[in-house]
């Protein structure tokens, strides 16, 4: 999304066009993007809520779950917000070191969640509970996994943004860019928090 | 093309696009940009807002004589009773791939079409904010509605009606692909378009010209804005329902498995959060159109614009809050009934006050009557009709006995056709001389005008009648023991309604005539400011140079280019306009002052690559998954060749290279 | 003149054309045909873009080269992709022997490491200038080889990881493990951040001891396979065993008391002191005794237990072939409700199960009943 | 609209609805000389001549609440409609270029934009009251006095009429037998001025309960149970269609709702309940009788039908042949006059037209004198026997069934020989 026509041309220095508002055009979009996000996991999550009591003879939630776990690898996230912060500042700082390395750290949280998220998903398997088994199941999977491929893309982004600023290979203003995988990151860290209160805390 | 250094003229920029033989500045590798301006090239590769504007019209206009076709078929297997020029399965996947192409291939690209060519000039800017997404917007929307219409060879259309309720989707009562490739193919045109929001509210939002505040705003712009906002969020909404029916169909997910105690109505709700915005989706940008003309063609300005400015936003708001009215007899509580019937009272509101505002913009003007203005207020009457209609169903009871009949098609064809489509012709006929510098032909224009009213009420308007005799939708055949006798008698009326169809084509038919005629050789070159037009798009060449202005205009009016051209001499109280400035001297003068060195961003094929690998995936869903994956790496491959690609081509891909630029220091 | 890059797709999209023309007439299938028929336009869009984007010619870069003298021209750079090559084709080898997954790895490495190779020497050509070849090289790479790398590592780890997870002994045991590690790379890179001294060839090490580390434990675990993970049976599962008594069984932990959707029940059935009552939408008042419920047609059953000890619901279907013998909930407590879907198959006059007692709502323990009929 | 009284017969008859006709007639001439517009059009369409699903000629207390809700909003659309178009007219007339000087540049005015927000606020503020009030009546359903249930399936209704507590159908104690749950298709029976509660859901997809005389439509979906009112002082048939999209053969899935005298429907619940009478032997219909139970009892049900070699009762199964998991029963099928989901007549058109056309008085006795002999539609019975999916379209071919594990939506070939067709009419002759 990094591309920005040029508006007037008084400035050329890139990323910090002149605008009418003068927020730059990438940060305004993402917003919109992430704006746009909001509804897919509204919609997402209030399927869920509609189907979570739906298991007739089959396994319910509260017969599978782990909260432990579960909760020991939110706080993983959580953190990985931290770290991402953390980047973003050390962006600020013209730091590349730390930029590489927080980016990274994030990066690699953020693989230890998916592999967590991978781990619960084979044991409520193994526990016999498929993807087909019931409306709980579908709708249970197709949120969490929804969130699962998110974190997925964006570590992906992470790792390639870190090969990017080591290869300097950043389109347009690396301080920028940070921020914007920074507010993605956070985004579906806040995600994740309102999945986890709904679907794991409150008993269905 | 990077740089036109001033003074510029045409001769030159045409001269970079001829490529001569590499030099040793040259670039180097399969990664050299593409640079042309002409030539086919440029079209595949532009991220040019115009070009991009003028292909969107183009596949729209083929996805309407695709989708009109649909419809005749229809008309002549409904003609008579017992018909039998389409059996039961192909009718319903005509109907269904109607609606389909109508609104999703035809209206919406065709409201881009216009929203990408005129909103960067409205407001002054040199294109939109993001030019390449802006690209594989169009590409992936092309695509998207081809991958859709393979499905005609691969085993027959979709056949569960456009708003595919659950549990007829499933695979037990819809066992062909049809279903799959309408998913599928929705998901890609929804990417296309909601990628297209963000660029459009970005650009509205961030790239309007100096002075110009959000209540100087053109009215179309406005209209554009409601609508991406709309889109931005209603798509999502439908992303969701459309995966779990992919998951439903193709993974055996249980969402609609009844045996599984699944809630169809889940289905019917997520469907229409999307689906009723999507209504105001589909009619804004022409009430958005119909606002530029009447102010022109009335030489007085849009009576009450902030009134509807606001209203058009009301319209997006509570245009969320009304989508049950589509399900009164899908059996909600009736609670919610009534509660949706009133808020369905409640938006007529806002669709008044533009009516009411449209005639008093009329009202005391110097009204002229070209053909966009006929089109302009044919649109007025044909969805003054249409909404009164509406009204009479937001009343939920007598909604229980319309919805699901005829009269519903009369309803919403006067709303979509006597609202949109008409409106997008007058669009069409307004702004035609300013896209291809040539003026369609107003003879032709009035009997394709006339043709088209003629046409579309003797096609929708006995389907009043149709429907209040209690013929349902969707039925292959109607019989004569429900038809009735008398003046009312259904045969008769769908009789009526199937020639005129054939009247309507005939109108449609003849637009096509009609640019054919217009631009034959010798047809003289437009001028430069035919309509005595307001507002900033005309302040610039017909058609518009590649970089838009010359220079940025300052902009103090909300008709800036009216008032750049006429001045009030009255005094005390008393108005009288004088022309000031012709439209030449208005634009000599801005081309006197032009910015001394404009750069624009250089074409690319990633958007269109990256655009392509879509299909691919989703006939990956459908056939075979290995295909799934390779259509994954091919987009993955694209977005990052995209993420790693400079805004703006070195100046070594530029033969011969032109002079230095401060977009080179910034290759990082 | 073609390039190398062109050159490569023409070859590719050719081979692949008459691959589908082949496919096609011999063998047929839509899956197949389709997908190779998207992967020839595929390749003749690319190699289109790739012959129309003229000047694909790297030689043309640095025309002093030619001019230039033997000693001009710059040594080709050392290249790991004969080996990468030369391990792949022994992959494929081991594989036809060994395993297949083995030959399709040792296939991806291969043209993995040819298509660098290739690369390599095309970018060579393209100037004397040794950095300039390497953008000419990065250019072209970067852009797969960065997200592809990405996605692998981001799939070791996870994929590692998680076995590392399920082969811990406990459920405890993985949590700590977990949190563990979790904490290790917080910190590790806490401290890394902070030792500025840390050189850049310090840090790669230590990040591919990290890395052996993980894909050790993850081999390690993988070969030991997963720790026994028992199924959680269902009250399905104990009505076919017929045990849908009064006593708790293992599906009763954590059953869910509260169901969504009351809206779409086709009756409500209520254990109270008085007795066991149902009501059916659109009516009020509460019936007993009997109940007629249609067949062949998934009939959603809630029932609400209002007295003070848990419960178990249980639908008596007659023996008849195409569905079980009985259906029970969980045990429901004070208040607690549960739904069943019951589909009748056969009618109440069916021999067969009047038989069997006919159909019937009765509770665990009680000799409360409601007689179901099907018509 | 005065020839409406005249016309139509069902209405000048209830004498509660005649009043509101009266004051419906003299609105209408006052409406008719408002001129064109859509809610003329629409008006007038209330007056066709028999059209049979004509949403404008309630004949029950539901329909006609419905009625008296939206005459008077159509009365309204149409007449702001006539004055926007006239204001419009004059407009373009009045204020076309003549030459005259380029108007003021006014931004519009406050107090005018106001007043046209007010006045279609008051409007639909007075539309929306007793709309809210009107679906709040029609909703209401503790005052029901007789529950049928109501099941749709791919293309056709099957009715069953619950046996309540107090052993009787609707009130109505079969006089002969003990009462058991009746199952009809096609046409559904109900006695006159009595409030009927539709109880419906659907075996398959979502389909859509609807006869526009007697009430609006409703949903019957699939999982869920949901209610539809009837309720007719005036005995006649009643016509509707399915109105939710439901298939392949949507068109062809109708129902009719039957309305009876008390006395009447007292016979027909009696009929309906009466034990099989085996076919004469050696008769055709015997022969009948055992084509019936080889080729059509494994779907289609007929009640106390004993299978004369072993004098088991003949239950069928169609849950294991039909994906639906239901067929009509047919133990009387000659009572009701259509077959095939409604669609076609049992009844020639003279006789059906007979029945159709005949006055309160006299429907019931020629309604439940059912199909004879002379009056019996071969032709579309006989095709039907013939080949049903050539007829109606259905997805009964074997081949392409793997979707549906094998089993049909809809009625399949059978290969029936003419010998065979000619024994199942003279068995099926006797079903009543």
């Amino acid at each position: 999304m990094a591309d920005t026509a040029v508006h007037a041309d008084d400035h050329v220095d890139h990323g910090a066009h002149h605008t009418s508002t003068g927020l730059s055009n990438n940060k305004l979009a993402m917003w919109m993007f992430l704006g746009s996000e909001c509804l897919l996991f509204g919609g997402l999550i209030s399927t869920y809520m509609l189907y979570r009591g739906r298991h007739s003879a089959n396994l319910g939630p509260d017969q599978v779950w782990d909260i432990p776990f579960t909760s020991a690898s939110s706080f993983v996230l959580l953190m990985s917000s931290l770290t991402m912060v953390l980047a973003v500042s050390s962006a600020n700082r013209d730091d590349d070191r730390n930029t590489k390395l927080w980016l990274s750290v994030t990066a690699l949280l953020g693989a230890l969640f998916v592999a967590g998220q991978v781990y619960e998903f084979t044991t409520f398997y193994r526990e016999g509970l498929g993807f087909t088994t019931s409306l709980f199941s579908s709708s249970f999977f197709t949120l969490t996994g929804f969130h699962g491929v998110h974190v997925s893309v964006g570590i992906i982004m992470l790792m390639s943004l870190v090969g990017m600023i080591s290869k300097n290979k950043v389109v347009g203003d690396k301080k920028e860019v940070v921020e914007l995988f920074g507010l993605y990151w956070h985004f579906v860290d806040v995600v994740w928090i309102l999945i986890f209160t709904l679907v794991y805390l409150i008993p269905a | 093309m990077a740089i036109i250094e001033r003074p510029s003229d045409e001769v030159e920029v045409v001269d970079q696009s001829t490529p001569s033989e590499a030099t040793p500045e040259s670039s180097y590798g399969v990664f050299r940009r593409p640079v042309e301006t002409t030539g086919w090239k440029s079209w595949l590769f532009t991220i040019d807002h115009k070009k991009l504007g003028i292909m969107y019209g183009v596949v729209a206009m083929f996805f309407f004589v695709v989708g009109g076709i649909e419809a005749m078929l229809i008309r002549l297997q409904l003609a008579g009773p017992n018909g039998t020029v389409l059996s039961a399965d192909k009718y319903n996947q005509m109907f269904t791939m109607h609606a389909t192409t109508m609104v999703f291939l035809f209206v919406m690209p065709m409201a881009a079409a216009f929203a990408n060519y005129f909103v960067p000039l409205q407001i002054g800017a040199r294109d939109v904010a993001f030019p390449r997404i802006n690209a594989f917007g169009f590409w992936a929307f092309l695509f998207g509605g081809l991958f859709l219409n393979t499905s005609w060879f691969l085993g027959g259309g979709a056949d569960g009606g456009w708003f595919m309720y659950a549990p007829n989707s499933s695979v037990a009562f819809s066992p062909s692909n049809g279903v799959d490739f309408w998913g599928l193919g929705l998901q890609i045109t929804g990417i296309a378009s909601l990628t297209g929001a963000i660029n459009l509210i970005v650009t509205v939002i961030n790239m309007r010209a100096p002075g110009m505040s959000l209540m100087k705003l053109p009215i179309f712009t406005w209209m554009v804005m409601v609508v991406q906002f709309l889109l931005l969020f209603a798509m999502p909404v439908i992303t969701v329902a459309l995966f779990m029916l992919m998951f439903q169909r193709s993974f055996d997910a249980t969402f609609f498995t009844v045996e599984a105690g699944a809630d169809p109505l889940l289905w019917q709700h997520l469907f229409w959060i999307f689906g009723h915005p999507e209504v105001y989706i589909l009619v804004l940008p022409s009430f958005g159109i119909v606002s530029e003309i009447l102010p022109v063609f009335s030489k007085k300005p849009l009576f009450g614009y902030p009134l509807i400015v606001f209203s058009g936003a009301a319209i997006g708001f509570v245009g969320w809050g009304v989508w049950a009215h589509h399900m009164f007899a899908s059996g909600l509580g009736p609670i919610s009934v009534a509660a949706f019937s009133v808020a369905t009272m409640a938006i007529a509101i806002p669709t008044g006050v533009k009516i009411v505002n449209w005639t008093l913009t009329m009202w005391g003007g110097k009204i002229k009557f070209t053909v966009p203005m006929l089109y302009a207020v044919g649109v007025i009457i044909q969805f003054t009709i249409g909404g009164l209609s509406g009204v009479t169903h937001s009343v939920a009871p007598s909604d229980t006995q319309q919805t699901d009949t005829y009269y519903i098609v009369a309803h919403f064809h006067y709303v979509i056709f006597g609202g949109a489509v008409l409106g997008l012709f007058a669009g069409m006929y307004y702004w035609w001389p300013k896209m291809f510098g040539k003026m369609l032909n107003e003879r032709l224009g009035r009997v394709n005008f006339w043709l088209t009213i003629i046409g579309m009420n003797l096609t929708f308007g006995p389907m009043h009648i149709i429907g209040l005799q209690g013929q349902p939708r969707r039925m292959y055949q109607w019989t004569e023991n429900r038809a009735g006798e008398g003046f009312f008698n259904i045969g008769f009326w769908n009789l009526v309604a199937s020639i005129g169809t054939f009247v309507l084509a005939l109108g449609v038919l003849l637009f096509f005539v009609n640019i054919y005629v217009s631009h034959r050789k010798g047809t003289e070159k437009a001028p430069l400011d035919p309509w005595d037009a307001r507002s900033l798009e005309w302040i610039t060449t017909n058609p518009p140079k590649e970089h838009n202005f010359d220079r940025v205009p300052q902009v103090g009016h909300l008709d800036e280019f009216f008032h750049r051209k006429y001045e009030d001499r009255g005094a005390d109280g008393h108005h009288e306009f004088h022309q000031v400035a012709t439209a030449e001297e208005v634009l000599a003068e801005e081309e006197k002052n032009a910015d001394g060195h404009i750069h624009l961003p250089s074409p690319s094929y990633w958007p269109i690559l990256l655009a392509f690998s879509l299909p691919i995936m989703a006939y990956g869903v459908i056939y075979n998954l290995f295909l799934l994956l390779g259509g994954a790496v091919l987009a993955l491959v694209s977005f990052y060749g995209w993420g790693l690609e400079p805004h703006t081509a070195p100046e070594e891909d530029y033969d011969p290279p032109t002079g230095t630029s401060m977009e080179v220091a910034s290759h990082g | 003149m073609f390039t190398t890059g062109s050159k490569l797709l023409f070859g590719a999209s050719g081979a692949s054309l008459i691959g589908t023309l082949l496919y096609g007439v011999l063998i047929g299938g839509i899956m197949g045909t389709v997908g190779l028929v998207s992967l020839t336009t595929g390749l003749i869009f690319l190699a289109g873009i790739n012959a129309f984007i003229r000047d694909a010619n790297v030689a043309a870069d640095d025309v002093t080269r030619f001019s230039g003298s033997a000693a001009a021209t710059p040594r080709p750079a050392s290249s790991v992709w004969p080996i990468g090559v030369a391990v792949g084709g022994v992959l494929i080898a081991l594989g036809v022997v060994i395993h297949a997954a083995l030959t399709m790895i040792g296939l991806v490495v291969v043209l993995a490491a040819s298509a660098e190779w290739l690369l390599q020497g095309w970018a060579e050509g393209a100037s004397s200038d040794a950095a300039h070849n390497r953008e000419v090289r990065g250019r072209l790479a970067y852009t797969a080889e960065m997200p592809v790398a990405a996605a692998i590592g981001l799939g070791l780890i996870v994929f590692m990881f998680s076995r590392v997870m399920l082969g811990a002994p406990t459920k405890s045991s993985t949590i700590v493990a977990f949190s563990i590690v979790a904490t290790i790379v917080l910190f590790g890179g806490a401290v890394i951040s902070r030792a500025r001294s840390l050189s850049a060839s310090k840090m790669f090490g230590l990040f591919s001891i990290v890395s052996v580390v993980l894909l050790a434990g993850g081999a390690v675990a993988g070969l030991n396979g997963e720790r026994e993970i028992k199924e959680h049976h269902t009250t399905a599962y104990y009505a076919e065993l017929d045990k849908c008594g009064e006593e708790e069984i293992s599906a009763d932990e954590h059953a869910s008391q509260t169901v969504a959707g009351k809206a779409n029940s086709s009756a409500e059935v209520t254990l109270s002191e008085n007795g066991l009552s149902y009501i059916r939408p659109g009516l009020k008042t509460p019936k007993s005794g009997m109940i007629q419920l249609p067949r062949s047609n998934p009939n959603n059953i809630l029932f609400r237990n209002e007295t003070a000890e848990p419960r178990r619901f249980i639908a008596e279907l007659a023996d008849v072939e195409g569905s079980p013998a009985r259906l029970c909930t969980a045990l429901i407590e004070e208040g607690g409700v549960q739904l069943l879907t019951i589909n009748y198959t056969a009618p109440s006059f069916d021999p067969a199960v009047e038989e069997s007692g006919g159909y019937a709502f009765v509770v665990a323990g009680l000799d409360e009943r409601i007689e179901v009929v099907v018509p | 609209m005065s020839h409406l009284k005249v016309h139509d017969r069902t209405m000048s008859t209830s004498n509660d609805s005649t009043p509101i006709l009266e004051n419906m007639s003299s609105r209408g001439r006052k409406l008719a000389t408002a001129g064109a517009g859509l809610s003329a059009a629409a008006l007038l369409a209330g007056c066709a001549t028999d059209a049979p699903q004509d949403t404008w000629k309630p004949a029950g207390a539901n329909a006609q609440k419905i009625q008296d809700l939206q005459w008077p909003v159509f009365l309204t659309a149409g007449v702001v409609g006539v004055i926007v178009m006239a204001f419009i007219a004059v407009t373009v007339v009045k204020y076309r270029d003549k030459g005259q000087p380029i108007p003021e540049q006014a931004h519009g005015k406050a107090w005018l934009e106001y007043l046209f927000i007010a006045i279609p606020a008051v409007i639909l503020a007075a539309i929306a009251i007793p709309t809210v009030g009107v679906v709040m009546a029609l909703n209401a359903t503790d005052d029901t006095e007789c529950v049928i249930n109501v099941t749709g399936q791919q293309w056709w209704w099957e009715y069953d009429y619950e046996v309540g507590a107090d052993g009787t159908i609707c009130g109505y104690a079969p006089s002969a037998v003990e009462a058991s749950p009746i199952i009809t298709s096609g046409q559904l029976v109900i006695p006159a001025n009595t409030k009927v509660l539709l109880r419906g859901t659907s075996r398959d997809v979502i389909h859509s309960y609807w006869i526009p005389r007697l009430n609006g439509k409703r949903d019957m979906v699939p999982g869920r149970v949901h209610f539809l009112r009837l309720e007719s002082d005036t005995p006649g048939i009643y016509a509707g269609q399915c109105t939710e999209f439901c298939g392949l053969s949507h068109a062809n899935m109708r129902m009719e709702t039957v309305v009876l005298e008390s006395a009447d429907f007292q016979k027909w619940l009696d009929n309906e309940l009466e034990p099989y009478q085996a076919p004469q032997e050696g008769s055709l219909a015997a022969e009948g009788e055992t084509t019936f139970i080889a080729q059509c009892s494994r779907c289609h049900q007929v009640n106390g039908l004993l299978d004369p070699n072993n004098g088991n009762i003949v239950v069928s199964y169609p849950d294991q042949f039909v994906y639906s998991g239901a067929a009509p029963n047919l133990t009387n099928l000659m009572v009701r006059n259509t077959f095939a989901g409604a669609t076609w007549d049992l009844l020639t058109p003279e006789c059906r037209a007979d029945v159709w056309e005949s006055s309160p008085e006299e429907f019931g006795d020629k309604y439940l004198a059912g199909v004879s002999q002379d009056c019996l539609n071969e032709i579309d019975l006989r095709e039907w026997l013939r080949n049903a999916p050539a007829k109606k379209p259905m997805y009964a071919d074997p081949a392409t069934l793997e979707q549906t594990d094998g089993k049909v939506r809809g009625m399949p070939y059978l290969g029936l020989s003419e010998d065979q067709i000619d024994q199942l009419i003279a068995y099926l002759l006797e079903r009543k």
